[in-house]
């Protein structure tokens, strides 16, 4: 040291920065892991629900993905057209080409329709009732109306509706499987929502057998197998099942002759009709 | 990442993006100084002027900072602001500089300031850097003079040492402690989310009323 | 289109006949005792300032709380109690209602009401007092002349200092800690009362009467009680024997909050362990912080500082205290965790 | 110069002035790594380390450079305290990428971490040598630990609570912090 | 007073047992229509061997075992096969059922079956003559019990227990079985220790029982070494690992079976059922079933050809009282509610139990105070606070892994202290369902 | 968001494969950080060189003004080091000052000793107490007492030094060493001081400092401390 303070200084600092700038040099050197940094980029633009829909899990490995090129932007259903976009310029990727799914419910048998042998009484949860002899429904297969799905879906797409059955609103559906876990019946599943023809119904007795329990379900009569395309709908233990590779045979007729209405043609919202025919009704 | 304007530049570090309230960020010199309003302002004021110049200088210089000692150089950055305005203070205002004691040297480590260098100045440019800086700064104001403000009046019974309640005032000591600091963060949060909450219910509402109409 | 009136419910289908609210009032039937013994001591100042606590806690569950039936649950009740028996008579009344309020909203509305809070709300509430009116709540007016005369200030008004011109007294620990001629108090005093203090604190048989009938009634937990007494007995006997402190351990048992706080506060079944494992590990705590803290500490008294710590770790000795598994010995159990 | 004895600065630095519940100094990661026991742990363990290598770190420096350039504290200390954790953060990532993973951003975050910067300024305020500069490192490290490690058990189990909406995160985290300040005001004049 | 032996922990509920204990079985009438699912135990669902048409003779075989762990199907009545069908099954699920439509001109007589001396039996063999006539185990989990008497060899037996404890409040029908078939269950317990290879048995009666105790001591053949022993009542005793525990004082191993410790449980019921096989060539066609609770009109015990539908049990009690709120199939603490009153009785049910509105002392659901109450009650050393709050988390590995949800036996311990009603063992059975479906998935 | 991600955006799309980072020079990084630190010395160095004297003049100013109101009636003053058990005027050569212990020797106007200033810190209620007080060795008389620094808590702790009846105790010369008495209680003897109902901690903790600081020096300075000034008046600065 000099004495001088001014002379001091410049050497302490310049020689600490020298030593650290260094050291540091060295370790990067040595310990170097390279990450690339668009991957921070990408996560950025995502929308961070971290909901799981695109199969990875986390926003964060979806970023990784899409950097990586194993994914395309468009696998994200929670970002608007625009924003996967963004993510693809930012890119230079293609986006991927976005097929819309949907969760939709395979039971129509709401309180209205549907036999209640005795009253459930516990837990407020599907899973709980179900776990208590089914929950006391006739249907042994039906929608239970304690709302678990509800409760489930984090996108607020899903209400119970009067009838307490749940209805999906597809506009904030992004298909992330919440809410066919959460299900103790299993009634959701993911569809695309080019597939209009449904079966509500899981109910696998036949004839008066199934009608006594509910009368929206499906009593096998066959009508629809016959009002379609061959190989279009099957009866499979009883229940109409429609063949989805064929879905572009699918037509509305098919639901023209069902004495009950356990298949429908949906465009958009389910159980909207249903509810507009029963105000209809009481008319 | 969507493009901001200038003026979002600025006007989001003040509320939305607050830095304590919101982000979270810089909270120990925010607890551990708004015991008065007073001390609350020397700390804002100290903090205003490093994270403005590091701004200024870091968006100036960012060009010349090898990524690997990126932190290493700005954090020297700041901490030479921080030297300057610790002696400074202590040469112009000794009595707020013993107030706030260590904390002054503490600026160095506000999360805060090197959150902004990182995110925003070492990406921009130097007037866009300048007005987020701004921005900031007067965020943090507010949030320190807000919980200043409530601890000193109900701990106190003054503002800015003048007493508001007369001398048989009881003052509320806890409001001066740690614990004080906590609770009044944990409260002011409390109220914000009530707020949130009742316009997040009133806009359902009237969408409600809309939907019907 | 229900069929039968008969329901369908998960088995167990029957159940003891205890219920939560069941166990609430009797806690507040069992504190009768104490609060009629207190307001005995200390005349209409100790009712004005339990029944402004009370009104305090259900006035904040009212407002605040999850559902608007739970004030009938009667723990609300009991926080307002608890609080209103642990500070002193002359407390001022506005102070006593803060800190009902706080105690409440801070102490258990904001965890989600009943049996979600991590800290007892009576003890926040008067925690909150102590570290906000250090003065007030430890100013332990004189005996007054006449039993229908208030003991200082009840009255000062909302966010004014209490004026207390009569003498202030110390009570039995402040005396032996800080007086310039320190007594140990006789034990029959502190057992019957006759003894400076905050309302319920004073007399110890009375405490005892209440927590030995809930304890038989299966409504507290009488390992925590007992391994208090245990711990602080064992504790200041061993300072007190080596001469290292002036506390005779049973003078540790029969004064302060003691009792109180081992019978009503620290067996808040919310605030404590679940198992009994868990509990003994509670109680010892309890036992020793407060020894400590009565000897070595700025404060005379340390209980209730030692209940909310304790209420602190209780998360932690609730993992560290799991039962042995039937059909292992709990080593076994450990190691098959560490593995995984 | 400092007379206090060993025991009472470690004491003192770990309950009495606890170094989060009761000087405020290292809260960043006291709320953001404060929400599992074992990160929490991991997380003060790692900061008794730094902290220690720092007050080390402050003392040398105190001794043998700043001598004659009293006024350069601050800025020196800072880049010994960012260097020496950038430099370990490098390492860690390295030779485990599982623990670089899971103290995730905060290792970073430690440079920015007051107590740790705070220690070095309060030792040197304090005037401790060297013997007790290690004390109250040590009694400060452990005090952030049970400070971090008591808030991840109660989150934890609040986890398990209805939180009303309004208290949820750091709301209701920081009123709990305030309880334990309160609480901890119990050990004040132990000393 | 010597106390009695017992186990740690668990609940001691009202016993109720008065209601039918004093009351001699009686033979219910046959019913017009009996439904014989395919599923009466737990294993494989038997298979099919009568179609739709076919003519039946009570005691007939109609369904095969489907591998070892199942168990055959006999007719209980005679009469013509109806249809085979879905058909609702006390569990509440739809399972494929034999629907027999009873001949009421039959004299229900059993078609006469050959069966050996059991004397002359091989000891290999005397498990699959008990597996041709459909035993399953009567205490309740109906597992077949030619199974449980070929134990592994590496794990020698040692000791037979007869579990006559019958724990569950109100239900006496292992009562009446000891007060009307003594001999018929020695004679069992002999079939089994031979089975086995053993010499010793013990018989652990609650001492609610008196009569029952003094029963069986007198009947007590001199030539066999049983011990009975006296229990202290408290539910749940008769659960396998708290009798091996209060007899033997040995703890069945975590996940491990009563073998693993040298020890074997049979229910007294199935035992005598057991000795019936080789006395009259009787498949299990019919026990003893007690119809109890305040929600009945006429309470007793019966003896009921399985497959009789609750409806028709109902009836011939005397019906419902009006202030009849929940029906039961077995005991009030495990049993299963029945919400149809379609339901077939089965194998494994001792008991229908109808409880009136008093009874059931329906709460609301509080939040859980952490009371530790549910603890103090788990025989298991489970904490069923921990586990409660972890399945409304819906955190169930976390479950199983931290707080041993697969050692829970669903006694209903918990549930039943619950100061706050929580349903804990009904969010247990939910969480095993749960992982059930994601282990599935 | 930022221009320099937009650079990005135009780049990105014909550059398919992961960029790669240039290698940076380790000269650079080392470069880089000594430069930096060279030019922030050098700025805090010259400010610094500005603010030091005033910096310096206020310390000064505070110590002289506490010297000077701890002992009334102080016309300048000396300051003693202990070096080696003994008083000195004096540091060895190239000794750190702050390594030392010292009193403050205070004389009157006429240089005749005026009475003994001394500084001493112990833990009070919540942390360090520090205070400065004047003691006359000649009458073993305490002259004055001035709390410089202490944390003890706001409304409580903190009426050691707002509370001027207690503070005045302590100017009124009391004898040493000093006798804590609870307000009330004393029986009349000339060292007693009344401590602070509310605050008998920190108030007892303030007396014990006096007293334990005497009985450190009380033995050095009974070695002999010139009674008369070495310096003249006009050397002292005078406030
Ligand atoms: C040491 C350090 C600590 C940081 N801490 C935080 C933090 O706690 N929270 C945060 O949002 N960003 C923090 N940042 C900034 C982030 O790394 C990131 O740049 C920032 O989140 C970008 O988002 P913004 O543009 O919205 O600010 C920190 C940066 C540094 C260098
Ligand atoms: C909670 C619980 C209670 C039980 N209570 C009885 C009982 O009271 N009587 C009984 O025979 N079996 C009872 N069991 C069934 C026994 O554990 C065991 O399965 C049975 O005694 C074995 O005999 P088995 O195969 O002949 O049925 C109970 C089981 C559980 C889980
Ligand atoms: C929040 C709080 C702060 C306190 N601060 C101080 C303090 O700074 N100084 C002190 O001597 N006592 C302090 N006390 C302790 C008591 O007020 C007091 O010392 C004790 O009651 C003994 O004094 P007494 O004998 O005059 O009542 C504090 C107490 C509390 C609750
Ligand atoms: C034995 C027992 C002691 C209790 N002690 C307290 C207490 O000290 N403070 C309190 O606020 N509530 C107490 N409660 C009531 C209740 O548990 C309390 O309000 C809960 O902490 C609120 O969630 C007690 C209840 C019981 C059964
Ligand atoms: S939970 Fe179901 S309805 Fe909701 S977004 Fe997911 S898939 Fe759609
Ligand atoms: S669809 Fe499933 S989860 Fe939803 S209400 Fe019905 S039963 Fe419950
Ligand atoms: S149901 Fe499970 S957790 Fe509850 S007491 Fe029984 S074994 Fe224990
Ligand atoms: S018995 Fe009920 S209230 Fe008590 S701890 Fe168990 S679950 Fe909670
Ligand atoms: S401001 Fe203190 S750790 Fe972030």
């Amino acid at each position: 040291m000099t004495g001088n303070p001014i002379f001091d200084s410049a050497l302490v600092l310049g020689s600490v920065g020298l030593f650290f700038g260094f050291l540091i040099a060295m370790v990067n050197k040595k310990f170097q892991v390279w990450e690339d940094p668009r991957i921070d980029d990408v996560e950025e633009l995502l929308p961070s629900t971290n909901c799981g829909a695109c199969g990875q899990p986390g926003c964060r490995a979806f970023a990784e993905a899409v950097v990586a090129g194993s994914e395309q932007p468009s696998s994200c259903t929670v970002m608007g057209a625009e924003d996967v976009a963004d993510v693809a310029s930012y890119l230079g990727v293609d986006a991927g080409e976005s097929n819309k799914r949907v969760a939709r419910l395979l039971c129509a048998g709401g309180k209205s329709q549907a036999v209640q042998f005795s009253d459930y009484s516990g837990l407020d949860t599907c899973k709980a009732a179900a776990a208590v002899a089914g929950g006391g429904k006739g249907c042994n297969w039906g929608c239970l109306g304690l709302a678990d799905c509800e409760d489930s879906c984090d996108l607020d797409a899903i209400y119970m509706n009067d009838d307490d059955l749940p209805v999906v609103i597809p506009e904030l559906c992004t298909a992330c499987n919440d809410c066919v876990e959460a299900c103790p019946k299993d009634l959701f599943e993911l569809m695309p929502i080019e597939q209009k023809l449904i079966v509500q119904c899981k109910n696998l007795l036949k004839g008066d057998a199934a009608e006594d329990l509910c009368s929206v379900a499906c009593n096998t009569c066959n009508r629809c197998v016959a009002d379609s395309e061959s190989g279009v709908i099957e009866m499979i233990n009883n229940l109409a099942v429609i063949n989805y590779e064929m879905n572009e045979l699918t037509d509305p007729k098919a639901i023209s002759r069902c004495p009950t209405g356990a298949i429908v043609w949906v465009e958009g919202q389910q159980f909207k009709e249903s509810s507009m025919e029963l105000e209809k009704k009481a008319v | 990442m969507r493009k901001t304007t200038p003026s979002q530049d600025f006007i989001r570090g003040i509320w939305k993006e607050n830095p304590v309230l919101i982000q979270m960020l810089g909270l120990c010199p925010a607890l551990a100084v708004t015991n008065t309003v007073k001390n609350a302002l020397a700390m804002s004021a100290a903090t205003f002027f490093v994270i403005c110049c590091s701004s200024i200088l870091i968006s100036t210089c960012k060009r010349f900072i090898p990524n690997e000692v990126r932190i290493s150089a700005y954090i020297l950055v700041i901490a030479t602001f921080v030297t300057l305005a610790d002696m400074m203070l202590q040469a112009y205002a000794p009595v707020q500089h013993k107030e706030l004691g260590a904390f002054i040297a503490l600026i160095v480590v506000n999360c805060m300031i090197l959150g902004r260098q990182e995110a925003f100045s070492a990406k921009n440019n130097v007037f866009r850097s300048l007005l987020d800086a701004i921005g900031t700064g007067i965020g943090f104001t507010i949030a320190l003079v807000m919980m200043g403000g409530f601890r000193e009046i109900l701990g106190t019974g003054s503002f800015m040492e003048i007493s508001l309640f007369g001398p048989s005032f009881e003052p509320w000591v806890i409001m001066v402690l740690p614990a004080g600091g906590f609770l009044t963060l944990g409260f002011i949060l409390l109220f914000m989310g009530y707020i949130e909450q009742r316009k997040k219910t009133k806009l359902e509402e009237a969408e409600a009323v809309e939907a019907s109409s | 289109m229900t069929q039968s009136s008969v329901k369908i419910t998960a088995s167990p289908h029957v159940r003891s006949a205890d219920s939560t609210v069941k166990i609430m009032w009797s806690v507040v039937i069992s504190l009768i005792p104490v609060i009629a013994s207190s307001i005995y001591y200390f005349g209409p100042s100790a009712i004005l300032v339990i029944l402004t606590c009370v009104a305090a806690c259900l006035l904040t569950e009212r407002l605040f709380g999850s559902t608007p039936g739970s004030v009938a649950d009667g723990s609300a009740m009991i926080t307002g109690l608890l609080l209103g028996l642990c500070l002193p008579p002359g407390f001022p009344l506005w102070m006593a209602f803060l800190g009902g309020f706080f105690g409440m909203a801070f102490g258990k509305i904001v965890f989600g009401g009943l049996g979600q809070n991590i800290f007892n709300p009576a003890l926040v509430g008067r925690a909150f007092l102590q570290a906000a009116f250090p003065v007030a709540i430890t100013t332990w007016p004189a005996k007054s002349q006449t039993w229908l005369s208030l003991q200082g200030d009840n009255f000062a008004l909302p966010f004014m200092s209490p004026v207390v011109d009569t003498a202030t007294a110390a009570t039995p620990l402040g005396n032996l800690k800080f007086g310039d001629d320190p007594v140990v108090t006789p034990l029959a005093d502190l057992f019957f009362g006759s003894t400076g203090g905050s309302i319920g604190e004073t007399s110890a048989l009375f405490i005892l009467i209440g927590g030995l009938y809930l304890a038989w009634r299966g409504h507290l937990n009488w390992h925590i009680p007992l391994s208090i007494f245990v711990s602080t007995f064992v504790v200041s006997g061993l300072f007190y024997a080596i001469g290292i402190s002036q506390f005779p351990p049973l003078f540790m048992l029969f004064s302060g909050g003691m009792m109180l706080g081992a019978f009503y506060m620290a067996t808040d079944m919310v605030t404590s362990p679940v198992s009994n494992k868990g509990c003994w590990m509670f109680g010892f705590g309890i036992g020793f912080l407060t020894v400590i803290i009565r000897i070595w500490g700025g404060l005379p008294e340390g209980v209730m500082y030692s209940i909310l710590l304790m209420n602190a770790m209780v998360p932690f000795i609730n993992r560290a205290s799991q039962p042995r598994l039937f059909g292992t010995s709990g080593k076994k159990k450990a190691k098959k965790e560490d593995a995984s | 110069m400092n007379d206090q004895t060993l025991f009472s600065i470690f004491f003192s630095a770990m309950v009495v002035n606890n170094f989060t519940l009761a000087m405020f100094l290292g809260l960043c990661p006291f709320m953001g790594v404060s929400a599992r026991v074992e990160t929490a742990l991991r997380m003060g363990l790692a900061n008794i380390f730094v902290l220690v290598l720092t007050s080390f770190a402050a003392w040398f420096l105190n001794t043998y450079v700043l001598e004659s350039v009293p006024f350069l504290r601050i800025i020196s200390f800072i880049i010994v305290v960012a260097s020496l954790v950038q430099i370990v953060e490098m390492v860690v990532k390295k030779i485990s990428p599982t623990l670089f993973r899971q103290l995730g951003i905060f290792l970073p975050l430690m440079t920015t971490n007051c107590a740790i910067f705070g220690l070095a300024i309060f030792q040197t305020n304090r005037g401790y040598g060297f013997l007790q500069g290690i004390t109250f490192a040590v009694g400060a490290g452990l005090g952030l630990t049970l400070a971090l490690v008591l808030m991840a058990s109660i989150r934890e189990s609040v986890e398990f609570s209805d939180v009303p909406g309004i208290a949820k995160g750091t709301g209701l985290v920081l009123i709990i912090a305030g309880t334990l300040s309160m609480a901890f005001m119990g050990f004040a004049g132990l000393l | 007073m010597k106390s009695l032996l017992s186990f740690k922990h668990g609940v001691h509920p009202p016993e109720n047992k008065e209601i039918t204990s004093g009351m001699k079985s009686r033979r219910f009438p046959f019913p017009k229509e009996i439904i014989l699912p395919l599923s009466q135990h737990i294993g494989t669902p038997a298979k099919a061997l009568v179609k739709v048409g076919d003519r039946v003779e009570r005691g007939d075989v109609i369904a095969a075992a489907e591998g070892f762990i199942s168990s055959a199907v006999h007719a209980t009545a005679a009469g013509t096969v109806k249809s085979i069908e879905l058909w609702p099954h006390p569990s509440g699920a739809m399972v494929p059922s034999i629907r027999i439509t009873v001949d009421p001109n039959s004299t229900q007589m059993q078609r006469p079956r050959i069966v050996p001396r059991w004397q002359d039996v091989k000891e290999e063999d005397l498990s699959k003559e008990i597996a041709k006539a459909g035993i399953v185990g009567l205490g309740g989990a109906a597992f077949p019990s030619h199974v449980k008497l070929c134990p592994p060899k590496d794990q020698p037996i040692e000791l037979l227990i007869i579990n006559a404890c019958e724990c569950e409040p109100y239900l006496t029908s292992d009562h009446r079985t000891m007060l009307e078939q003594p001999h018929d269950v020695y004679e069992g317990i002999r079939i089994e220790l031979k089975a086995l290879g053993i010499s010793r048995a013990v018989i652990g009666i609650e001492c609610n029982k008196p009569d029952a105790i003094e029963m069986m001591e007198k009947t007590k053949p001199d030539d066999l070494d049983v011990e009975i022993q006296t229990l202290q009542v408290k539910y749940p005793q008769g659960a396998e690992k708290m009798l091996i525990k209060a007899v033997m004082d040995r703890e069945v191993p975590s996940g491990g079976l009563p073998s693993a410790i040298g020890a074997m449980v049979q229910n007294v019921a199935t035992t005598a059922n057991v000795a019936r096989v080789f006395k009259t060539g009787q498949p299990l066609i019919e026990r003893i079933i007690t119809v109890t609770g305040r929600g009945i009109r006429k309470p007793g015990n019966w003896v009921i050809p399985f497959g009789t539908k609750l409806r028709d049990v109902i009836e011939h009690c005397g019906g419902l009282t009006e202030d009849a709120e929940e029906i039961v199939f077995g005991g009030p603490m495990m049993g299963q509610g029945q919400a149809n009153l379609d339901v077939p009785i089965l194998k494994a049910n001792g008991g229908i139990l109808i409880l009136s509105k008093d009874e059931c002392k329906r709460q609301d659901i509080m939040p859980c105070i952490r009371c530790g109450k549910c603890l103090d009650a788990c025989p298991i050393f489970l904490n069923p606070q921990l586990m409660g709050a972890m399945a409304k988390a819906e955190r169930y590995e976390e479950m199983v892994e931290e707080a041993h949800l697969n050692d829970c036996m669903l006694c209903g311990c918990c549930s039943y202290v619950c100061p706050s009603n929580i349903p804990l063992s009904q969010l247990f059975i939910m969480s095993k369902t749960q992982l059930r479906k994601l282990a599935a998935s | 968001m930022s221009d320099e991600i937009q650079v990005q955006d135009q780049t990105a799309p014909d550059q398919q494969e992961v960029p790669a980072e240039k290698p940076v020079s380790t000269f650079r990084l080392i470069a880089t950080l000594a430069i930096a630190g060279t030019l922030a010395g050098l700025l805090i160095v010259l400010v610094n060189q500005h603010t030091k004297p005033l910096i310096d003049a206020y310390k000064a100013e505070q110590l002289q003004k506490a010297v000077y109101e701890v002992l009334p009636g102080t016309d300048h003053y000396n300051t003693y080091y202990l070096v080696d058990s003994a008083l000195s005027l004096t540091l060895p050569e190239g000794a750190k000052e702050s390594e030392y212990k010292r009193i403050y020797v205070a004389y009157k106007a006429d240089r005749k000793l005026n009475g003994v200033a001394m500084s001493r810190g112990e833990s009070g209620f919540q942390d360090v107490i520090m205070i400065i007080f004047g003691y006359n060795p000649n009458t073993a008389k305490l002259m004055g007492m001035k709390v410089l620094d202490s944390k003890e808590t706001p409304g409580l702790g903190d009426k050691i030094f707002k509370d001027m009846t207690f503070v005045d105790q302590f100017f009124a010369g009391p004898d040493t060493p000093l006798i804590p008495t609870k307000p009330g209680t004393g029986k009349g003897l000339p060292g007693e001081i009344d401590t602070i109902t509310g605050a008998t901690i920190s108030s007892k903790k303030l007396i014990e400092i006096i007293n334990h600081a005497l009985e450190e020096w009380q033995p050095l300075m009974a070695q002999g401390l010139p009674q008369t000034s070495a310096n003249s008046t006009d050397e002292e600065v005078t406030p």
